[in-house]
């Protein structure tokens, strides 16, 4: 119990440390690849306080609710995971909270908040089923849903979930909002929607939602650790070479449209799961 | 103690119909009211008396046909001849040939097997188990709010319609009449008992949904019954069947799981005519468009179609027979033509902007997931069949009266017109949002339930893919309409809305239910739940036991393979509902600012929905939902998913008889 | 798709393209109109030729008062007036100049006119 | 049906200009586009009503930033037919070379806008680090960045010194160099394709009909092209034009990239051929008459007509610039396409607002 | 002065507001951003929308029309906020200062905290702009506060 | 000095329009002059292989010209800017923005137009 307690506040506070470093040279290595010099690595830090900072204004007063229910159940997300829970579970909470940032963007009653929103949901509508499908061919491999039972399988997942892996990481773009799938949001704002779903979000908000998505960065990278659980630190590594990729895809590919988008997920993501799902089924 | 019993079970069936009788006969408001009041405390009352004797009881309340008045039998043949008379004379009132022959098919089997084949009833006439006590609770505490939400409801309704002579002793007769019928239909263990019951709710629907008597009620009252009556007409060849071959008429000795070599011959085609009688009450595709005409009906009977009565029938018959298919090639085909309803009709949904039809898909989404879950008919699977029933109910009953006090308030039931709800009518609102929510998200119930079902249908790829497409698609729907509904963009000045004690009576108390079942969802899943899984003596070895305030499967070995808490849960919930009064009472109008709207905002109002258009002409912003009717179109898809389930359902039968 | 691949390759590797002002500043580039000079006022002749050909109307002449003014936030670094004045008084810096955090005006008194005053003060008397 | 109405602009992040539309959608698919200018009127042509024809020049310039080069040259031939000079050949060279400079310029920024407009960002840093190679140059030779300020009626107003000339020629093999890897980005690249092709197609006949010029017209198979008028030195460089029939926004991009190679060559052919001499004639007199010039811009025709008097001031100088002649084309192609095609669709025309309302 | 202070010196998002300009500042201010200049070295980033930016770009001079959007835009923009003023146009109104539909300078509509002059001035000069307008971010944000803490009080008065 | 100049009268412009059209010209733009005491000079510019053909009207202000857009689509934009600087009355435009195309309503009226030094007082 105590044990527990420890693990979770080490992952409560290191997370967005670690996540928030992460961006810092995210954005640092996304400049060396356009040929630019780049901010400095913790330029995610100042820009959160310096949001803090900000004089806070709102379109509606309960705009911050919703933005705290993000937050919540990112962190609730994270710890299911530190805390080596139920993996399906955990998703569900996990589209929660981006639930609730939709629905927070919607409330407000600017055009394009509400259109960013519409458009996260399609992406919701495209990457849920491929998540599921995950926890599902994690559960047909190890018997279990619970996480703690994946670090107990003896050998990675990734040698039977080969295909369901590639899915993952197919979906990894869609979920951290990177080009070619950056429409409901974009990091930088030149796109028809302003930004889209944060468009309404300012100050405190936005800087929570900052917060939030170093929360979920380190969540989905704790997900693709756990393809090669064995042992922890490889996993950490290709999270990190995961996370890399995600970075150059991001500069090679023009944003694509969301129709697009919902085909080709379900046809690539959900298809290859599926083989890969199917494999295993066949695989006596 | 019998007596006792005895008593209560005529009580739970006959006071309703007395009641109904009472409300008709007198036609004062004052006294309608108080019937509808009086019969709804009792029916709290016997509910609360049967989970009590059940505790007590060693797994279930039996009665037997010896202490039961003599000639119930008898009378019941003859009532069941009478009702079908009277549908017949229905039919041949509204000159539909369609109907008089389906009710012609069922006369004939129905006289020729109750008068001349010598039927032995079974011994046990009444058994009340715990699957039934869930169901009674359902029935006995949804419904009778229902009908009391309904007193303020029709008053409305009513005034809306300028009707000259009111018609709401006949509704309320019927609307009462409805529970007495669904409270005896779980009770009974008679096949045939069941059939005449199972009948009189499709004749009660088919009133109410005529309720209003103009043309496009009618037309699809008729729809609803027709198709029905084809249920019945499975329903009747069903009892014939397995009269035949089982000698017996007792749904308990039906409902065992098969030893070695019995699911062979007719008997597994009467389980499965058994199963598509299920299908057609509880509206799986082919069968929804009865239910989805049914929304012409007033909202009240609407929310007792959907939550608590009628489509749960059909459900509780298929959950009842399960054990019976568990593991077969029947089985099977009812989880695929259950998953396929329930991505079918999610899908549909996402295209739909009437509140009511989205309520309705959603209706016929989550009862084909409790068939599926029927059709896998394992441990966790029957565990989240039951439990989405009661979660089901209570969220969904709830639902239908928010959208129609909603209705009442702003005069439409599309969701587009739904913007700025919030403003207008708030305390419906945050009830409606938080019905929504239980319907979609964690901690709440129906989404346990679909994780208990996705963690069950491991065994069946294609399920799980269905189930799993399917509540991607919910999220959709939900989300976008919740999202709709909560929109504001200024302090609004809360005109908390006046409505009639009788609707915020209900709405109070099923606001309460959504919460208690959810926070109570370990206790009661131990207390109703657990030993009902019990007595279908599953032999899985994945078990789900409620503990530390959630539920926990667990393989063989007692370590937990998957679970979840949701009380901790709870407590995130809890702490934002802390934040919401504290950021109501902190947002300043100083602090507000309207939108961005590109910088041209035509002033600084704050309800920001305007903005200076080309030649200098002010003109207003608008988003509309994504509805995608280009890929998920009702009439587009409509058909094909219908060819599909009907096949889906010609294979479930072929594949049995052979 | 991966088209731009061996580009985005190449910069990761390739130093940045970065000019990294302003801890370090290029040379400025030779005839380069950055902004205009100071003014040698003790040169100047108060002609008014620079503002009336001025096309932006930043100068401001006034030969009574023997006064430049210039209002450096008006001035589109044309070159014109270096161009016409014609005793070359003013001149172009190659330099840009800062920001100024307050609209401002460089007015220029010119030093009294002696000469031609003191001879018509002579021939007077 | 309710429709979604959403405002697009005027401060808007895809386009750096003020441009407004009202947009009715369906979902997102656009039923009627509106747009709405007047962001950038400044009343500019009258203004030159006051100011003399020589001052003149540097308020052509500032229509435009980005086309400035073009504008002058536009505006000094019509004034040199007016009074009837005769410049000399080496001016006409130079002038060549700064215009055609200057289009690359005009058509990098183009090409990075545009592909900040279907979200490749990596594309647009590319476009732009380039470009800066060519205002390095433009700095080298004129003295400014962007209103470069060369030209004069007359003539240019100054010389291009040999080791500029080298520079140059240095600067646009690189470019054309660099040019190759976002060719190959811009045309065969999967998602940049997905965007382009087939969006925002017009035929031959609707471009023609709807007066499109540059190289929205040349995309879409109508061939016209101003240098074949033969101004300045363009007589003598052998001009090749660049024309594409797709007609969507695949080919538009397919004629601004091709037309820097253009451009290469002609300032090589330029730089080859320039003779030596003045560079400028001295001018006497004011304008009087009429006069019409056109000059081919980055985004197409300009056409200036110009009224003198006598004075120094002119009666009347009129600018219809290639913008203004190709925004109905939007009216055409927006409607029916997807919100997300609206910023690549208002790139395509690559739209100067400034040059459209002067 | 604080870790608060510090982050806003290092984090300026802009929006970059385009009045009526030539576009010749427009393209410098777009060029600052790009590889050559990079002034996201600095932390600066171009958000396109009011209620993230914490220093307002403007080029050109103002029309009746831009004027009302420049209005708008600013008055969206959260506390402590600067305004950038570029190119003469910036500045008065630069040559277009006496054409008809021409106000002057942005400073006619809102405050304008630091002028770039030139026309169109190069990124460095932007750059140099940039950098001495930050040194206004402490005096604004301690006038916020105040103000906030006035506007408390009031409220308080009036409770 | 210009070439290919053909002047009609206003009542010709349509057929004359429709003419051009017929040989398949592009239309270019038209250009408006202010003579003074409200007489304006309106140039049509039309074009077919790089040869300009221009037609020229007079027409006084606020008198209402009929609009070549139904024939040229693409010449709503430049007759709105005429009806709003030069106070020509064009008639019949595909799209009419109500003279608020580019000035607001509370601008100075027809500010193109030769202004007389009282009006240019009213500013
Ligand atoms: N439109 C336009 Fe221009 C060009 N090319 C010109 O006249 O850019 Ni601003
Ligand atoms: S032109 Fe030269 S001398 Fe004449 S006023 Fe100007 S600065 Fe002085
Ligand atoms: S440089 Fe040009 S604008 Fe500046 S003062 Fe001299 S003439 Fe005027
Ligand atoms: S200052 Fe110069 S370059 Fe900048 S907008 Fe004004 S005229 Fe254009």
């Amino acid at each position: 119990m105590i044990d527990n307690l420890i693990i979770s506040l080490i992952a409560i506070v290191g997370a967005p440390i670690i996540g928030g470093l992460l961006f810092g040279i995210d954005r640092r290595i996304t400049a060396r690849l356009q040929n630019r010099f780049g901010p400095p690595i913790l330029q995610p830090f100042y820009d959160f306080f310096k949001l803090l900072g900000k004089e806070s204004i709102a379109v509606n007063q309960i705009q911050m609710m919703y933005v705290l229910s993000h937050l919540f159940f990112a962190i609730a997300a994270l710890l299911m995971l530190v805390l080596r829970q139920d993996l399906l579970m955990l998703m569900f909470i996990f589209a929660f909270s981006t639930i609730s940032l939709i629905i927070g963007a919607m409330s407000v009653r600017s055009p394009y908040s509400k259109i960013g929103a519409q458009r996260e949901i399609m992406q919701m509508l495209a990457y849920e089923p491929v998540l599921l499908l995950m926890v599902f061919g994690v559960y047909k491999v190890t018997g279990s849903f619970m996480i703690q039972s994946i670090l107990d399988y003896p050998m990675p997942l990734i040698y039977s979930l080969p295909l369901v892996f590639f899915a993952f990481l197919y979906v990894l773009t869609i979920k951290l909002r990177k080009s070619p799938f950056d429409f409901s949001t974009s990091h930088h704002g030149h796109q028809e929607l302003i930004k889209g779903l944060t468009t309404e979000f300012s100050g405190t908000q936005l800087a929570l939602i900052e917060l939030t998505h170093w929360y979920d960065l380190m969540i989905l990278l704790g997900l693709i650790a756990l393809f090669f659980a064995q042992p922890l630190w490889v996993g950490i590594l290709i999270a990190l070479g995961a996370y890399f990729l995600e970075m150059v895809i991001d500069n090679i590919c023009a944003r694509v449209t969301w129709p697009w988008m919902i085909k080709a997920t379900w046809l690539i993501g959900v298809g290859t799961a599926l083989v890969n799902i199917i494999g295993l089924y066949l695989r006596p | 103690m019998e007596g006792y019993v005895l008593a209560l079970l005529a009580l739970a069936t006959l006071l309703p119909a007395f009641c109904a009788a009472i409300c008709y006969v007198i036609k004062n408001r004052a006294v309608r009211n108080f019937v509808v009041v009086v019969n709804t405390l009792v029916l709290f009352f016997i509910t609360w008396e049967f989970v009590r004797l059940l505790m007590g009881s060693n797994g279930s309340i039996r009665i037997n046909e010896g202490s039961l008045p003599a000639h119930l039998g008898e009378v019941i043949k003859y009532l069941d001849v009478l009702l079908l008379g009277f549908i017949g004379y229905q039919g041949l009132k509204l000159k539909k040939p369609l109907i008089v022959a389906l009710t012609l098919a069922q006369l004939v089997p129905v006289i020729f097997f109750e008068f001349f084949m010598g039927v032995h009833e079974p011994t046990a006439a009444f058994v009340i188990d715990y699957l039934s006590v869930v169901l009674i609770l359902l029935i006995s505490l949804v419904g009778p709010i229902i009908a009391i939400f309904a007193i303020g409801y029709m008053e409305e309704h009513e005034h809306h319609l300028h009707l000259a002579k009111t018609k709401q002793p006949a509704f309320f007769m019927v609307i009462i009449g409805f529970l007495g019928a669904m409270n005896a239909l779980v009770m009974t263990n008679n096949l045939s008992w069941m059939y005449f019951f199972w009948e009189v709710t499709t004749l009660c629907s088919f009133l109410l949904i005529k309720h209003d008597e103009n043309e496009i009620s009618i037309t699809n009252a008729v729809r609803a019954l027709w198709m029905n009556l084809t249920g019945g007409v499975a329903f009747i060849a069903a009892i014939i069947i397995i009269y035949q071959v089982k000698g017996t008429l007792s749904v308990e000795d039906i409902a065992v799981a098969p030893v070695a070599g019995a699911f062979t011959g007719l008997f597994p085609i009467a389980l499965g005519l058994l199963c598509i009688a299920g299908f057609t009450k509880s509206a799986q595709f082919p069968f929804q468009s009865w239910l989805l005409g049914a929304m012409v009906a007033p909202t009240p009977v609407s929310a007792l179609l959907h939550s608590s009565t009628m489509v749960k029938a059909g459900v509780y018959l298929v959950v009842r027979i399960a054990p019976a298919f568990i593991g077969t090639i029947l089985g099977d085909m009812v989880a695929i033509a259950g998953a396929f309803t329930f991505m079918a009709a999610s899908a549909v949904a996402i295209s739909q902007s009437n509140a009511k039809r989205v309520l309705a898909y959603s209706t016929i989404a989550n009862l084909g997931l409790i068939i599926c879950c029927a059709g896998i008919g394992n441990y966790v699977a029957l565990a989240a069949a039951i439990l989405l029933i009661v979660f089901h109910g209570v969220s969904k009953g709830l639902l239908f009266l928010c959208v129609g006090t909603i209705e009442q308030g702003i005069g439409s039931r599309n969701i587009e017109d739904m913007q700025g709800v919030m403003k207008i009518m708030p305390v419906t609102t945050i009830i409606m949002v938080i019905g929504m929510i239980s319907m979609l998200l964690p901690p709440f119930g129906v989404l346990i339930t679909k994780w208990l079902a996705i963690e069950a249908a491991v065994s069946m790829p294609l399920v799980l893919l269905l189930i799993v497409l399917g509540s991607a698609c919910t999220v959709v729907f939900w989300s976008k309409w919740i999202g709709t509904v909560l929109t504001m963009s200024y302090k609004p000045k809360y005109a908390i809305e006046n409505i009639p004690t009788s609707i915020k009576a209900a709405l109070g108390i099923l606001i309460l239910a959504v919460f208690v079942v959810c926070v109570g969802i370990a206790p009661m899943y131990n207390a109703l739940i657990d030993p009902q899984l019990k007595a279908f003596h599953l032999t899985d070895k994945i078990q789900l036991i409620g503990s530390q305030g959630g539920l926990w499967l667990t393989g063989g070995s007692n370590v937990a393979i998957g679970g979840f808490a949701v009380l901790a849960v709870f407590t995130i919930i809890l702490a934002l509902f802390i934040a919401i009064p504290y950021y109501l009472h902190k947002g300043k109008s100083a602090d507000l600012r309207a939108p961005y709207l590109c910088g041209e905002n035509i002033d600084s109002d704050l309800r920001g929905a305007e903005f200076m258009g080309p030649g200098e002409k002010p003109a207003g912003t608008l988003v509309r939902n994504y509805y995608l009717t280009g890929a998920f179109g009702e009439e587009k898809l409509t058909h094909v998913l219908n060819l599909i389930a009907g096949a889906i359902i010609m294979l479930m039968l072929g594949m049995v008889i052979r | 798709m991966f088209d731009f691949l061996g580009s985005v390759l190449k910069n990761v590797i390739s130093k940045p393209a970065t000019r990294m002002y302003p801890y370090e500043t290029r040379e400025a580039m030779d005839k380069a109109r950055g902004a205009l000079g100071e003014i040698e006022i003790e040169k100047c002749i108060f002609c008014g030729i620079c503002a009336t050909k001025c096309p932006s109307i930043a100068i401001k002449v006034d030969k009574a008062e023997r006064s430049w003014e210039f209002n450096r936030l008006k001035c589109i670094v044309c070159n014109v007036c270096v161009e016409v004045c014609p005793v070359k008084c003013l001149h172009m810096d190659k330099a840009h100049l800062g920001p100024l955090l307050a609209v401002e005006k460089t007015k220029r008194n010119g030093p009294p006119k002696p000469a031609p005053a003191a001879k018509a003060a002579e021939s007077t008397n | 049906m309710i429709k979604t109405t959403i405002p697009f602009g005027p401060q808007h992040p895809v386009l750096p200009e003020p441009l407004h539309l009202k947009l009715v959608m369906e979902d997102e698919k656009i039923v009627e586009a509106i747009p709405a200018i007047g962001y950038v009127h400044r009343g500019l042509e009258k203004l030159a009503e006051v100011k003399d024809f020589h001052q003149n020049v540097f308020l052509v310039e500032r229509i435009c930033g980005i086309c400035s080069v073009q504008h002058a040259m536009a505006y000094v031939q019509g004034i040199e037919t007016m009074m009837n000079i005769e410049i000399p050949d080496r001016a006409k060279y130079l002038r060549v070379i700064w215009a055609e400079l200057h289009r690359i310029h005009s058509h990098l920024l183009w090409l990075g806008l545009f592909a900040d407009a279907f979200g490749f960002e990596a594309l647009f840093m590319q476009c732009w680090r380039d470009r800066e190679k060519v205002m390095d140059i433009m700095e080298a030779t004129s003295g400014a960045r962007v209103v470069v300020s060369v030209n004069v009626v007359g003539g240019t107003k100054r010389d291009i010194s040999s080791e500029h000339l080298a520079e140059i020629i240095r600067v646009v093999d690189q470019v054309k160099e660099d040019m190759k890897n976002m060719e190959n980005a811009f045309l065969n690249d999967y998602t940049v394709k997905h965007r382009t092709v087939g969006v925002g197609h017009l035929t031959k006949e609707q471009a023609y009909s709807l007066g499109a010029v540059g190289p929205m017209a040349r995309a879409s198979g109508v061939a016209q092209d101003l240098r074949t008028l033969g101004y300045a030195a363009y007589n003598d460089l052998c001009f090749d034009m660049v024309v594409e029939t797709a007609g969507d926004c695949w080919a538009r991009t397919a004629v601004r990239l091709k037309e820097v190679y253009e451009c290469v060559r002609l300032i090589k052919a330029a730089i080859d051929k320039l003779p030596k001499g003045d560079f400028a004639v001295p001018v006497k007199g004011n304008p009087t008459g009429e006069v019409i010039s056109r000059v081919e811009q980055p985004r197409g025709e300009v056409l200036y007509y110009i009224k003198g008097n006598g004075t120094k001031n002119l009666d009347r100088l009129r600018v219809r610039t290639p913008t203004f002649a190709n925004i109905p084309t939007l009216l055409v192609m927006l409607p029916g396409s997807q919100l997300a095609d609206v910023p690549v669709l208002l790139l395509t025309i690559d739209p100067c607002i400034s040059c459209t309302e002067r | 002065m604080g870790l608060m202070n510090t982050s806003r010196m290092k984090s300026p998002w802009i929006i970059h507001v385009n009045c009526t300009a030539c576009n010749g500042c427009d393209i410098e201010v777009v060029a600052a951003l790009t590889p050559m200049f990079d002034v996201e070295r600095f932390g600066i980033v171009n958000v396109g929308n009011p209620k993230h930016a914490d220093v307002m770009v403007v080029t050109g001079c103002v029309n009746p029309k831009t004027a009302r959007v420049l209005k708008n835009i600013y008055d969206q923009m959260p506390e402590p906020k600067l305004v950038l003023a570029i190119g003469a146009c910036g500045g008065t109104g630069g040559i277009f200062a006496e054409c008809y539909n021409v106000l002057g300078g942005p400073d006619k509509v809102i405050p304008v905290d630091a002028y770039v002059p030139g026309c169109p001035p190069r990124p460095e000069a932007i750059i140099d702009g940039a950098v001495a307008a930050l040194g206004l971010f402490e005096a604004k944000a301690k006038a916020m506060k105040e103000k906030a803490k006035k506007a408390a009080e009031k409220a308080k008065a009036e409770a | 000095m210009i070439e290919n100049i053909a002047e009609i009268t206003k009542d010709q412009l349509l057929g004359e329009t429709q003419k051009m059209s017929g040989q398949n010209y592009r239309f270019v733009t038209t250009s408006c002059v202010d003579l003074g005491d409200g007489n304006l000079d309106v140039l049509y510019h039309f074009d077919k292989d790089a040869k300009l053909q221009n037609l020229r009207i007079k027409a006084k202000r606020g008198e209402e010209v009929p609009s070549i857009s139904k024939i040229y689509l693409c010449a709503v934009l430049v007759e709105n800017e005429m009806k709003e600087l030069f106070g020509l009355n064009v008639t019949g435009m595909a799209i009419d923005y109500g003279g608020h195309m580019l000035l607001t309503p509370e601008a100075l009226k027809n500010p193109q137009s030769k202004i007389t030094i009282e009006q240019r007082g009213e500013k």
